[in-house]
């Protein structure tokens, strides 16, 4: 009696081959692990996932569609919306693809400054997902040390842009306005403000045992895997792959400043972890040596009225803070794009965990999940 | 002036309870502006002076909210849950020795009595959890219970421990027996056992694990349970299980205070009084709520392993180690 | 090991040449090539192959284009071509659907990079718009499994052999494929 | 056996560090902004919603009814009409709505307007009970209404700069009811200051 009851309550499950019966678990669409509007179907047997099917798409918004019927430079404002953190190196993608396209010149200040805004914005990417990472690991205080540092850089990036999370900032051909002297000092200052809070966090997270044993050795996803399903950034980072847009096909101003790709070969949770830590630091890095390398001039290149792309397919893939975003454009020559293909790496990432999060326990899927750190807004696009 | 007998227990049924609601509901207040200042946030503000009529705004709230209960949930269980839950407590309570001559009833067999209704607690949660009839729920009643049987049995190692040194399971014998400044606490007692430091350490995180805190939260770790045993229940319901969860850290932070830090006497030996017991009472409170909003949570497994593979090993050396000391002194 | 240009030039030739599908795959190229021509007005009758045929796999500049290596492919050939790019560790980057609503074609263009090389390889194939059909890759790629429900959502391209091509970014009971240029929104 | 040792001494030092690390936290000042009673100064660069800009000399609006932004704006959500008046030059604004449910605030418009006629509010605590306030924000009315404030405190106050309109924090402040003035003097707070003003 007692057993039918328990086994009613679970919900009707498939008994396994040894007795045991599953069931069926649903992770969202709303639920503090999510973050956003993801589902994901676990089937599991106890505590143990025997199948994991992410059901995206609760927030799509076709973003692909409108490209479609507004002109080049109307499309602008759309990029930075796909993944809302990581807003200026999706919207870098777009110019570039498109200046590519239509040989537009940038200024040299201008990719500076763009490389300075989207290394202060892959650095607030990353603090978000230092903060929700932790969050999911049930560790609270850590959230609001990094939001607070977080604001710093909205701050900055709010005093150039006018925005604080969807910037709009670069236009085809350079950028929409020129930063002050204040903005520069205000970034060096973080720069010196942020180095010892990296340390802070490394004595008060990363050393910890607790963190430590939650994600060692777990949530395994080898290089193997990451190339077959195309999963790129942190994750390939984790996985002994030193797969870094910014070095592999380099763009912008990229390859004339030092810097180094963070690589873990231990392909768990921990060496991902340790990866976006380390690319913090390196960001620091880059944002340092650009505004010390910044030269002056215009920041507006030559640039037609009307942005018009010739005919053809052109692509163009930056490093966002969560991996490899590319953007295809398809031109048939008019004033508006014909087709724009968004690659975004949340999609790419998220696609492996079904067969990463085979037979994982529910708390190190999760683990798994979070350190994957997914936007579903760019996963839906 | 004396009461007859049965109107003095009432009267201290009364004013436990009374501590324990009160205590409950400003634990409360204690956490979220603990919280809130290890985070740098000023926390409630906007109901009474520093947010301290806060927690009578939340019960305002929770009594407020209707009572749901689940289609398909087990009425009787979903609704006994909650006081089963509280109940316990409130007896453990009746056994704590506040002061000299502050305490509900002075029992010999105190200390086996508070294990025995704090082991109720967990029933209860699990009761509520399976009566929900969720998913969730069941996981973390699952959860729970294999958490608590591998707790009970390093805190009991460590308890029995306490037992040999003192020779006495009466709380107010074991305090008594702690007389004459804090070298003579039980902590800093290392002529019984050189490892007594560790022995409390041992105690404080069994003492975590049993009362579901933090680090140790598994059974309503809500990024992956939402809200565990609770998730169905609404209002009061729910504001019961919370407030329980603060009795519960009452008295495991008393039995903390008079097992380890000499309960109600004073670390100089000259004064002593209920202000030395509630002050380290809340002194452990405190740190509870600092390693909550501390550390991340442990994994389930690691929880177990930690205990079975850890705590009882070492607090079993504990024990035997205090029989030898014993033995030989 | 990282493959060069000219290896994947040869390997890619050997694998196309031979195949009987080659007359296919040239006519398809010239039909519409999504490069210069775009779609031309006039969608009737592809016209004869003036001059030397467009090689069905090219090497292209990759400073304007974003990609360096190019391949037209008939349906048949996605298969064994995802294969050769496996061999040589290349990594599924996306599948993107066009709708050629003028030319009457889908064409459906698979990214690949190298993780540790600045390599891009763009597979192309072009089918009938209506009923239009392609092999899935996902036996080769598992990646290619979500990117291929995506674009069968937005485009109503069949993937034969594909695990599972249920709706996947759209509502679960969605008939209709949001972006075939002849959509006009949804009822 | 030592290493067990090692790990478990390691981890609990680990442990006690971060509690070290939280218990300085504990005595810092809050970084938190009560928000209600204490707000923000907006950036110069701030992107609020669009707002019509007067010619300071003139006071009259600077916008000819061009209709570039119009033209612009990737959401469609800016209608603007203008009429050419006897003994002007150029074409005046008569009618200037922007829907602010579509804006993305991507200041496009702004960029675009060849006679700098638009700037953005500092206004961010945008609230309302209905959509219906949102919907239509006629710029034009709310311009006339900051002229006639400034004519009505002309005398005792100096005039206010065009980018922080009188009343400027209020959401119904931008539009009311499409037939509103647009004008708030302060007797109607923001919800939130309500309470503990």
């Amino acid at each position: 009696m007692l057993l039918e009851k328990l086994q009613s309550a679970v919900g009707a499950g498939v008994i396994l081959p040894d007795g045991h019966e599953t069931f069926v678990l649903n992770l969202g669409p709303q639920h503090p692990a999510t973050h956003g509007v993801l589902r994901v179907k676990l089937t599991m047997d106890g505590e143990y996932i025997l199948r994991a099917e992410p059901v995206p798409g609760y927030i799509h918004r076709m973003q692909e569609k409108m490209g479609e019927n507004r002109s080049w430079s109307k499309y602008l404002p759309n990029t930075s919306r796909i993944d809302y953190l990581s807003a200026m190196t999706y919207t870098h993608a777009y110019v570039l693809v498109v200046e590519r396209a239509a040989g537009i010149e940038v200024p040299p200040r201008a990719e500076y400054l763009r490389v300075i805004t989207s290394e202060l914005n892959r650095i607030s990417s990353h603090l978000v997902w230092f903060g929700a990472f932790l969050l999911d690991l049930g560790g609270f205080t850590p959230l609001l040390y990094a939001f607070d540092d977080r604001e710093k850089i909205l701050d900055l990036l709010e005093s150039v842009t006018g925005s604080r999370l969807t910037y709009c900032y670069y236009r085809f051909g350079g950028l929409c306005n020129d930063v002050d002297a204040e903005f520069l000092t205000g970034a060096r200052e973080f720069v010196a403000y942020m180095r010892p809070r990296l340390a802070m966090y490394r004595q008060l997270v990363t050393d910890n045992i607790i963190l430590r044993k939650r994600l060692e050795g777990i949530g395994r996803i080898d290089a193997e895997l990451c190339r077959k399903y195309g999963a790129t950034g942190p994750v390939i980072r984790g996985a002994g792959v030193a797969n870094d847009v910014r070095r592999v096909e380099p763009y912008s101003v990229y390859p004339l400043l030092d810097f180094k790709i963070p690589v873990y070969s231990e392909c768990d949770c921990m060496a991902r972890y340790l990866v976006r830590m380390d690319e913090m630091e390196q960001s620091l890095r880059i944002v340092e040596q650009a505004i010390a390398q910044l030269p002056e001039g215009p920041v507006m290149g030559k640039v037609p009225r009307v942005v018009k792309v010739p005919a053809g397919d052109y692509y163009h893939a930056v490093e966002a803070a969560r991996g490899r975003f590319a953007i295809r454009i398809v031109s048939d020559g008019k004033e508006i794009p014909y087709r724009i293909k968004l690659r975004t790496p949340s999609f790419s990432n998220l696609s492996l965990f079904e067969e990463a999060s085979r037979g994982m326990m529910l708390p190190d899927a999760l683990a798994l999940m979070g350190s994957l750190d997914l936007v579903i807004p760019d996963i839906d696009r | 002036m004396t009461l007859p007998e049965p109107f003095r227990l009432l009267a201290y049924l009364a004013g436990v309870m009374a501590f324990v609601g009160v205590n409950a509901a400003y634990l409360v207040w204690v956490e979220r502006k603990g919280a809130a200042r290890f985070q740098r946030r000023p926390g409630p503000t906007e109901v009474g002076p520093a947010g301290l009529l806060q927690p009578l705004a939340d019960a305002a709230k929770l009594l407020s909210k209707q009572l749901l209960v689940p289609p398909d949930a087990d009425r009787t269980l979903f609704r006994v849950a909650p006081v089963l839950v509280m109940a316990p407590a409130l007896m453990c309570l009746a056994t704590i020795p506040f002061g000299k001559t502050l305490g509900a009833r002075s029992l010999d067999l105190g200390l086996v009595m508070v294990f025995a209704f704090g082991s109720i607690n967990v029933m209860a949660i699990m009761l509520g959890g399976w009566a929900s009839r969720n998913k969730y729920a069941i996981i973390s009643a699952a959860r729970i219970v294999s958490q608590n049987v591998a707790y009970e049995i390093p805190m009991m190692l460590v308890v029995i421990t306490l037992i040999m040194v003192t020779g006495t399971t009466n709380l107010q014998e074991i305090v008594e027996d702690q007389a004459g400044g804090f070298w003579k606490w039980n902590v800093f007692n290392l002529a019984a056992n050189p490892l007594m430091p560790v022995t409390f350490v041992i105690f404080f995180i069994c003492m975590l694990a049993e009362t579901n805190r933090a680090p140790f939260d598994m059974a309503e770790a809500e990024s992956e349970l939402v809200a565990g045993a609770f998730t169905e229940y609404a209002g009061m319901g729910f504001g019961v299980f919370f407030m329980a969860e603060y009795a519960n850290i009452l008295v495991g932070c008393s039995l903390g205070a008079i097992l380890f830090l000499g309960g109600w006497q004073s670390p100089f030996g000259i004064l002593s009084g209920v202000g030395w017991f509630l002050l380290k009472l809340y002194a452990l409170v405190f740190t509870v709520v600092w390693v909550r909003w501390t550390f991340p949570r442990t994994q389930f497994y690691g929880l177990l392993n930690l205990s079975w593979k850890i705590l009882i090993p070492v607090s079993l050396g504990t024990l035997v180690l205090t029989c030898i000391m014993l033995k030989i002194f | 090991m990282t493959p060069t240009l000219d290896e994947l030039n040869q390997a890619f030739l050997r694998l196309l040449t031979p195949a009987p599908a080659l007359g296919t795959a040239c006519e398809m190229h010239d039909a519409t090539s999504c490069e210069g021509k775009g779609v031309s007005p006039n969608p009737a009758p592809t016209p004869p192959p003036t001059s030397a045929p467009v090689p069905p796999c090219r090497i292209v500049e990759g400073k304007t284009k974003g990609y360096h290596f190019d391949a037209d492919l008939a349906p048949d050939q996605i298969v064994p071509a995802g294969r050769l790019l496996d061999e040589r560790g290349f990594a599924i980057d996306a599948v993107t659907g066009v709708d050629w609503l003028a030319a009457g074609q889908m064409e459906i263009v698979y990214d690949f990079y190298h993780p540790v090389s600045v390599l891009h390889v763009v597979l192309r194939c072009r089918v009938p718009r209506e009923g239009a059909e392609v092999p899935t890759l996902s036996e080769v790629f598992p990646g290619a499994n979500w990117h291929e429900r995506e674009t069968h959502d937005f485009f109503g391209i069949r993937f034969t052999g594909h695990p599972d091509l249920s709706p996947f970014l759209l509502p679960e009971d969605a008939d209709y494929h949001p972006l075939r240029k002849d959509f006009t929104g949804a009822a | 056996m030592k290493r067990v040792i090692l790990e478990i001494v390691g981890g609990f030092k680990s442990l006690l560090t971060g509690m070290r690390i939280t218990l300085q936290q504990f005595f810092k000042k809050d970084v938190t902004v009560r928000y209600p009673h204490e707000s923000l100064k907006m950036t110069k660069r701030y992107r609020g919603h669009v707002v019509l800009l007067r010619d300071p000399e003139t006071g009259k609006s600077l916008c000819v009814a061009c209709k570039s932004c119009e033209k612009a704006c990737p959401s469609d959500c800016i209608v603007v009409e203008g009429i050419k008046r006897e003994g002007e030059k150029k074409k005046s604004v008569t009618e200037f709505e922007l829907d602010f449910t579509r804006c993305s605030l991507c200041g496009s418009c702004v960029e675009v307007c060849p006679s700098d006629a638009l700037g953005f509010s500092k206004d961010y605590n945008l609230a309302s009970t209905t959509k219906a306030e949102f919907v239509k924000i006629d710029l034009v009315r709310r311009m006339e209404g900051e002229i006639a404030a400034d004519a009505a405190h002309a005398q005792p106050q100096p005039a206010i700069p065009p980018e922080n309109p009188p009343g400027g924090t209020s959401g119904s402040a931008a539009g009311g009811t499409p037939a509103a003035t647009g004008i708030q003097t302060g007797s109607e707070k923001p919800a939130g200051q309500e309470g503990k003003a």
